[in-house]
């Protein structure tokens, strides 16, 4: 299904901070693999790891959130809440068979568009090869 | 399941339409279930088109649109509107981000582009699909604020809100009204005393109907939440008779014939005091106070006055409140014994202690007989510390000092200031004050960070030795007839308050706010405010605007009558919730709560309390918590249509 | 007669973020608010930072909501590219002023898609990254501006009409004019900000000579994402410096330029940018030349014990002098007060960590009446202790750093105060119940 | 469609400085452009090359990056300079 | 351990110091004097032990004689605390502390006691003219007579024992082990510092001022000399008459323009004038002046009918040599190349192990 269209990628954003930086990537004409889907949700620690396995399942290659990291509007307990569904589902996906590293997390901020470039980038690139 | 759904696509001029086959994509999409009608558009923003979509919903009867065109972040609200205008619920109405996030990103690679719009299209019916009409949720509230200390900042915030038109509920704590800044005297910029301001606005207060002041007072629990807390006041007794004069030679008898005797905490100990006391005598409420805890009842002053009831008794009042506002200020840090001498050589005392001996002494400077000429100040005393929990800096320290300093100066003749600091900050306009000391021939010494000043005995002398930075770490000593202590704050030792509200404490020990940017006098318990100098070390200015600012937010949040909340709430499932704490654990807004339903202990979500944040949803190990707007079923759909 | 616009409880002037708080707390209560913004958007200069001290969030991250909350808020009205003067009191609670609106030479209608800044043939500097790259004569100001619609700037404008031909949406006008209407409003808030030292006023430090001389203004856009360059670099040649130098108390608590004060915010930016740097450059050495570092706030003495722990360099002393060498590095000269000897050192780029002036455009803008200032030249606060918004004005309210030097967390308090004594006044005033 | 250049075109005259500076622009781009056909080069080798300043090539480079005409590449080894190339 | 004196700041007021007390020790007067180096780093550090009150350690110092008050650090002083004018008042000050006769601290502090010894010197030259009967050639024989014991008895009453005073502070009382031939090499530092004044060159941008003050400090030194030595009055000699002329023109113009300079405040180094520069300047000036008159008279023949001209000559030389030498501002000049020997012999020391 995916052959020869690149990896596809489901990137979780935040409606406040990651989501304005994926838009800005886009406002500066920045280019990155176009396999790459958003949902964005509020806070980054509310991803639930079923969603992610949910994307496994379906045929995502990779699944990155794009974490508020400090930048949280919420709670300063969201960055270490986010790697805990991380870490917790990178148990999951080790079960399944499924490599951890297909799981990705960064903090992006608002305006962190050259960052959310390249991380779109070296991940495609490294699931390509995988 | 919404099945008659409009699909708009924006060419945006050409910069969606140049990248994204628009024709292609509606023709994709209008093949899809539930979708009614799908139509491309130049843009999707002009009033015209807007018109259009309003006559399509009515005229199709949609129950949803999904709109492709550029990011919400632009025009989520300009559409919302339109769905508004139509009669349609604004929650129905789904954006598709094509532009941003589709055609600009992959400009270089339009064929791919096209894919990518045609899934985001379709996961963004996939969600109007599911999406469920959401009206805000409305709670209603008092236009009641209880102001929890009567220091400058709550004084201040009570004339604000009572000026809002907010009925508000004065508690302090004391006996009088004033807090730390009515042991102040003249005050930087304006010369002012803290007592005159403190008369100032006492005066204003009782001015107000919508000001309940109460003195001797506390609170001791609280329930409910925002918009209608319930809180309990216990008043202590004053053993005056409500509603007397006060009569200043009868009261003065009182105080002598009063056999409690104890060390005024007013003054630091410089004075005694007895049970019947006013601090001074322009103080606020006017009349005495016996001291509740002190007094032993031995009745030798109602003997010569008869306004004094010993009769009276503690009591409890229940009131209710919209929001609490905290202003309960800050202690001075006591010095251990030993540091810097203190409490070991008789001459060494606390910055705020020697302000009051300034106060006590009018024409020459003495302390414990002995005339004062050489002052040696001894900067960041409990603040700033390298072994000590003190991390922070406290603030107002440098500018008071100087300032006093300053004061001492002019006051008296022959005094010769000597600061043995850590860097003065004197920041912004304070600037002046350090100037101007230094220009009248203050001395000032810079100690290096891990060796502080000495203070020791020679004989007679109190001799105060520092490496002097300033002079390449050059050892020198002053002779000084006072050592000043230069404490810092600290949060208060008593500080029942905290536990009652549940109020978040940060590293510093302070009240912490949500966020110093975002939501500086909010704390993450809805309808609690903080402001002043419980938050942080903060002068009286600072305080005096945060405790506005914290007027404001607090009238803005109950003084409509309710208070709307965004609709995006979790909702736990109690049919399959086995109350594990988990989910209250992790919720930054206490707004899960253990509750008895149906006979078995489940988790509720607290709707008034619940910011949406979804922290407790992917902690949940039976999964029963649901995010309105991002359900299960929702993310999971759109996941499979944009596979 | 110019057109009337009536119906404004308060006119904010200034959209900074002590504006934007103090209009949208008057908002909320239910007051209708006029903001007027000199600048083509909202945001002020927050908007353009990095990350803020002492939590190193994000400006943006920050800023953002606030402006589109702002923006969208139905009780605000927004005048960018606008300015107020001949404000007149006419009596108690009854200011009329004109409102001037500069053309933009752009509708509404723009999408912001950029396709006539591509075009545009005049490059000019963007000040908006404080000169160190070039903008068009047509252009977005920034990418995450509020409004994002494109202005013309005629000054530079060579009438090629390139842009009208090629946009999407038909947005551009020539045709726009000048418009003054004459506003009527209750009360006023005065939240104008800062303006910045400029230190080419001080030959001795080289800037604008020596192009790896620059202001702090212009390293906090080097640190951010969207930034100038594609990194931290000098603008002298593109070098990627390695030893990085911040000159504090430039331009402040110095009389010899009229600046007696502290302005309170440099030394931690300064700390702060160092801290930044530390993470873009993980080979650099940053040293921070000052006189007495002022980490007085909540979290500032610790977030500057911590940026020692990070291996930044503090060393006390002014710097006198800044001479360049022939590779473009800088050689500063200053008292070593600690050894107390006078050193040199040289760095490869030079941050002149500048100070806040106050910005008098507020004092142009009365009529009838005069607003009093300050011995700093700040709007003057007449009851700085328990009324720190009042002016000298009944019903004139001051904000932010107008009022005078502040960092962000004590601008949006003071703008909370200003916004509550205008209720306060407002409902007085009107004798609500 | 009525263009509203026209109109302004009436009332306004366009300075000689900016007209220069639209020159000035136009010469350097085309410079610089020029020296990044053969390989990707760096701000000094682009100076020395075309006779600028390194100042104002760095400006404009950078102006030109900013535009899409020119992306940056590698460092060199000294992990000093950036290497540019045209687009 | 030193003790703070904080009375010190009051006392060195009365030198003429201004706001020194405002410093708060960023150290840009100390980065920006370009005299300023490793070893003597100034002038933050006479500031510091001014505001302290430290009155060994300034005695002890040379540093206070290595400025030569361009001014550049109070034209840049943030607190504008006047480190030049600070530096210039601590010279005083030490010239009063070398002073073992204690009359130049009276002198400098008290205005009131510099006019009555004016007024003294010069009643006592008029009572010297009555007692000779104003006759102009027994005059001029004693005013020459004068000249030559005037210079012998200051300097060996006077200065000499003042530079061993100040030698004292500087190198024996702080134990500085100095060998002798050290003393020696140094010699002819001291020459050139004292005939050139060469640091000064280091010192700003303004070439100028070194060179008015290099001609000047040759013409009065030939001035002397040719008055004492070549005897200008008495000469016949075309020579060493036209000599005079251009020695004493150059004092007369040089101390013109200084005069003007400090009235017009424009430099920083005439901005504040404490009263010993104006006598200093305009004693100079009109030293050279009335000299060039009473030669002008001289040489038309008109001196004879007016002698007041050459008493007027001699009231000022007489208070020259008895009170501004001695005990004003013209000991700078001494104690200056003195200060750049002994701070050369100090440095000597460090570079020889």
């Amino acid at each position: 299904m995916t052959e020869n269209k690149g990896s596809k990628i489901l990137v979780f954003s935040t409606e406040k901070i990651s989501d304005p930086a994926i838009d800005l990537a886009g406002l500066l004409k920045m280019h990155y693999p176009p396999t790459v889907y958003t949902i964005n949700i509020p806070c980054s620690s509310a991803v639930k790891s079923r969603w992610i396995m949910h994307a496994f399942n379906k045929g995502f290659d990779g699944v990155f959130i794009a974490a508020d990291g400090t930048d949280c509007a919420f709670d300063e307990s969201c960055t270490d809440n986010t790697a805990k569904v991380i870490s917790r589902t990178h148990e999951l996906m080790k079960e399944k068979g499924i490599e951890p590293a297909r799981l990705k997390m960064a903090a992006i901020c608002s305006v962190c568009a050259e960052p959310f470039v390249k991380q779109m980038k070296s991940f495609a690139e490294y699931l390509s090869k995988s | 399941m919404r099945n008659k759904i409009g699909v708009y696509i924006c060419h945006c001029g050409s910069n969606i339409a140049d990248y994204v086959d628009v024709e292609k994509l509606k023709e994709i999409v209008a093949k899809e279930e539930g979708v009614v009608l799908a139509k491309t558009t130049m843009f999707a923003c002009a009033d015209s088109t807007q018109k259009e979509i309003v006559q399509d919903i009515q005229e199709k009867n949609l129950d949803a649109i999904v709109i492709a065109s550029c990011s919400p972040k632009l025009h989520l609200f300009t559409f919302r509107n339109i769905a508004i205008r139509a009669g349609l619920n604004p929650y129905n109405y789904i954006q598709v981000n094509i532009r941003e996030q589709c055609s600009w990103a992959h400009s270089d690679t339009p064929k791919q582009a096209t894919e990518k719009a045609i899934s985001l299209v379709l996961a963004g019916i996939e969600r109007a699909k599911h999406s469920k009409a959401l009206t805000t949720l409305k709670i209603s509230s008092v236009n009641t604020v209880a102001v929890v200390g009567a220091g400058v900042a709550g004084m201040r915030a009570a004339i604000e809100l009572a000026d809002m038109g907010t009925q508000v509920f004065l508690i302090e704590r004391e006996y009088f009204v004033g807090g730390r800044s009515s042991q102040w005297n003249k005050l930087f910029t304006t010369d002012e005393t803290g007592q005159e301001i403190v008369a100032k606005l006492y005066k204003k207060i009782i001015t107000y109907n919508n000001i309940t002041l109460f003195t001797g007072a506390e609170i001791v629990s609280k329930s409910g939440s925002v918009g209608d807390f319930d809180i309990k006041v216990k008043i202590n007794p004053r053993y005056i008779k409500p509603g007397c004069k006060l009569d200043w030679a009868k009261f003065e008898k009182a105080v002598e014939v009063c056999p409690v005797e104890f060390d005024d905490p007013f003054n630091f100990g410089l004075t005694k005091q007895k049970a019947i006391y006013k601090n001074y005598p322009s103080e606020f409420p006017e009349i005495p106070a016996i001291d509740y805890d002190k007094c032993n009842k031995c009745g030798e002053c109602v003997k010569v006055y008869e306004d004094i009831d010993l009769n009276q008794k503690p009591e409890t009042i229940n009131i209710n409140t919209g929001a609490v506002l905290l202003t309960t200020g800050f202690d001075p840090y006591e010095p251990e014994k030993g540091e810097f001498a203190f409490d070991e050589i008789d001459n060494v005392i606390t910055l705020q202690k020697f302000k009051r001996l300034i106060e006590l002494n009018e024409k020459e400077l003495i302390y414990r007989n002995r005339k004062i000429r050489n002052i040696a100040y001894i900067y960041c005393v409990g603040s700033r510390q390298l072994d000590g929990e003190n991390k922070y800096c406290s603030r107002y320290c440098c500018t008071s000092a100087i300032h006093t300093a300053i004061l001492v100066k002019n006051k008296y003749s022959d005094i010769n200031n000597f600061h043995f600091n850590r860097g003065i900050r004197t920041y912004g306009k304070q600037e002046v004050l350090y100037t101007e000391s230094s220009e009248i021939g203050d001395i000032f010494l810079q100690s290096f960070e891990d060796s502080p000043p000495v203070v020791e005995k020679q004989g007679k002398d109190t001799i105060v030795k520092i490496n002097d930075i300033l002079t390449c770490g050059k050892e020198l000593e002053v002779v000084a007839d006072l050592v000043v202590l230069v404490t810092g704050m600290v949060p208060r030792k008593i500080n029942t308050i905290a536990d009652v509200l549940k109020v978040p404490i940060g590293r510093d020990k302070f009240f912490n706010e949500i966020h110093p940017k975002l939501r500086p006098v909010e704390t993450v318990i809805d309808g609690v405010l903080i402001a002043g100098s419980c938050q942080a070390p903060l002068n009286i200015t600072e305080s005096v605007k945060s405790a506005l600012s914290a007027a404001s937010k607090a009238n803005s949040l109950i003084s409509k009558g309710e208070i709307e909340l965004e609709p995006t709430l979790a909702k736990i499932d109690e049919t399959i919730c086995e109350w594990c704490d988990k989910c209250s654990e992790i919720c930054p807004y206490d707004a899960i709560i253990k509750t008895k339903h149906g006979g078995k202990i489940i988790a509720v979500v607290n709707e008034t309390s619940c910011k949406g944040c979804g922290m407790c949803l992917p902690v949940c190990p039976v999964n029963a918590i649901q995010l309105i707007g991002y359900t299960d079923v929702e993310i999971e759909s759109m996941i499979e249509a944009l596979i | 007669m110019p057109e009337q616009k009536s119906g404004y409880d308060v006119l904010v002037i200034g959209g900074g973020i002590a504006g934007e708080e103090a209009a949208l707390n008057l908002a909320n209560i239910g007051y209708k608010v006029i903001l007027v913004e000199k600048d083509i958007s909202i945001g002020g200069k927050m908007i353009h930072l990095s990350k803020v001290f002492p939590t190193l969030d994000c400006a943006a991250c920050i800023t953002t909501p606030k402006v589109s909350e702002t923006a969208r808020h139905p009780n605000i009205s927004i005048f960018t590219n606008s300015e107020v003067k001949d404000i007149e009191k006419n009596s108690e609670k009854n200011f009329t002023a004109t409102l001037v609106e500069k053309p933009r030479y752009v509708t509404e209608d723009c999408t912001g898609c950029q396709i006539c800044e591509e075009k545009c043939p005049v490059v000019v500097n963007d000040q908006y990254q404080w000169d160190l790259v070039g903008r068009k004569a047509v252009y977005i100001p920034f990418s995450i501006a509020n409004p994002r619609i494109a202005v013309i700037d005629i000054e530079n404008c060579i009438l090629c009409g390139l842009c009208e031909k090629v946009c999407p949406a038909n947005a551009i006008d020539f045709t726009q004019e000048e418009k003054q209407t004459e506003i009527k409003i209750k009360s006023i808030i005065i939240a104008t900000g800062y303006d910045l030292f400029d230190p080419e006023l001080m030959p001795r430090y080289g800037f604008g000579k020596y192009k790896n001389v620059v202001t702090s203004m212009q390293m906090e856009r080097q640190l951010v994402p969207t930034r100038p360059y594609n990194a931290v670099l000098r603008p002298k040649d593109g070098k990627m410096p390695d030893n990085i130098a911040y000159v504090l108390c430039t331009g402040s608590r110095d009389e010899t330029i009229g600046n007696p004060i502290c302005s309170q915010v440099c030394c931690m930016y300064s700390v702060k940018q160092a801290q930044l740097l530390m993470g873009a450059l993980p080979m650099a050495d940053v040293t921070i030349y000052y006189i007495h570092v002022r980490a007085f706030g909540k979290g500032f003495c610790e977030f500057y014990q911590q940026s020692k722990g990070m291996g930044v360099e503090f060393i006390k002393g002014k710097v006198g002098t800044i001479k360049e060498n022939e590779n473009g590095n800088l050689v500063v000269r200053y008292e070593d007060i600690e050894e107390g000897k006078v050193k040199e050192a040289e760095h490869d780029l030079v941050v002149l960590s500048v100070g806040i002036l106050a910005n008098t455009d507020f004092t142009t803008m009365f009529k009838n009446i005069k607003i009093g200032q300050d011995n700093f030249n700040y709007v003057k606060q007449t009851d700085e202790l328990t009324n720190p918004a009042k002016t000298t004005i009944e019903g004139v309210f001051v904000a932010g750093t107008a009022s005078g030097p502040m960092d962000i967390p004590d601008s949006i308090l003071s703008a909370g105060a200003a916004s509550a004594e205008t209720a306060s006044y407002l409902r007085r005033t009107n004798n609500e119940k | 469609m009525e263009k509203t250049i026209d109109y302004i075109k009436k009332k306004r005259t366009v300075s000689e400085e900016v007209k220069e500076k639209r020159k000035e622009f136009a010469r350097i781009k085309k410079l610089i452009l020029k020296t990044l056909e053969t390989e990707p080069k760096t701000i000094p080798q682009i100076a020395k090359e075309t006779q600028l300043p390194s100042d104002v090539v760095t400006f404009n480079l950078m102006t030109l990056r900013k535009y899409g005409e020119v992306i940056a590449g590698d460092i060199d080894d000294m992990d000093e300079y950036f290497f540019y190339k045209l687009k | 351990m030193s003790k703070i004196n904080p009375d010190f700041s009051t006392e060195l007021k009365k030198y003429g110091a201004i706001n020194f007390n405002a410093c708060y020790n960023c150290g840009n007067c100390t980065a920006v004097c370009s005299l300023s180096d490793e070893d003597n780093s100034f002038p933050r550090s006479m500031i510091r032990f001014s505001v302290l009150g430290l009155e060994s350690e300034i005695q002890s110092s040379v540093i206070p004689w290595l400025c030569y008050y361009c001014g550049e650090c109070s034209e840049t002083c943030p607190k504008q605390a006047n480190p030049g004018e600070l530096m210039m008042s601590l010279r005083r000050w030490l010239t009063t502390k070398y002073d073992w006769t204690g009359l130049s601290g009276l002198l400098y502090k008290f205005i009131q006691l510099s006019i009555i010894a004016f007024i003294l010197t010069a009643v006592g030259v008029i009572v010297f003219s009555v007692y000779e009967n104003f006759k102009l050639e027994n005059i001029m024989h004693y005013g020459h007579l004068f000249e030559m014991l005037a210079i012998g008895a200051v300097f060996s009453l006077i200065l000499i024992p003042n530079i061993i005073r100040m030698w004292w502070f500087i190198i024996l009382k702080p134990k500085v082990k100095v060998p002798i031939v050290y003393y020696f090499k140094g010699i002819w530092d001291l020459i050139v510092h004292m005939f050139t004044q060469k640091r000064t060159l280091g010192c700003d941008d303004n070439q100028f001022r070194w060179f008015e003050h290099f001609i000047l400090v040759g013409g009065y030194l030939a001035l002397l000399f040719t008055t004492i030595v070549l005897d200008w009055f008495g000469t016949e000699n075309l020579f060493i008459i036209v000599l005079g002329y251009v020695e004493s023109g150059i004092i007369f113009i040089v101390t013109f323009d200084f005069v003007l300079s400090r009235m017009k405040k424009k430099k920083e180094i005439s901005k504040f004038s404490q009263p010993s520069d104006w006598f200093f300047v305009i004693w100079l000036f009109l030293l050279g002046f009335t000299a060039f008159v009473v030669r002008v008279f001289i040489d038309t023949n008109l001196l004879e009918n007016n002698i007041w001209i050459y008493l007027f000559h001699l009231i000022i030389l007489v208070q020259w040599a008895l009170i501004i030498v001695p005990f004003g501002k013209w000991t700078h000049f001494l104690y200056r190349s003195f200060a750049m020997y002994f701070e050369k012999l100090q440095k000597d020391i460090k570079i020889s192990p």
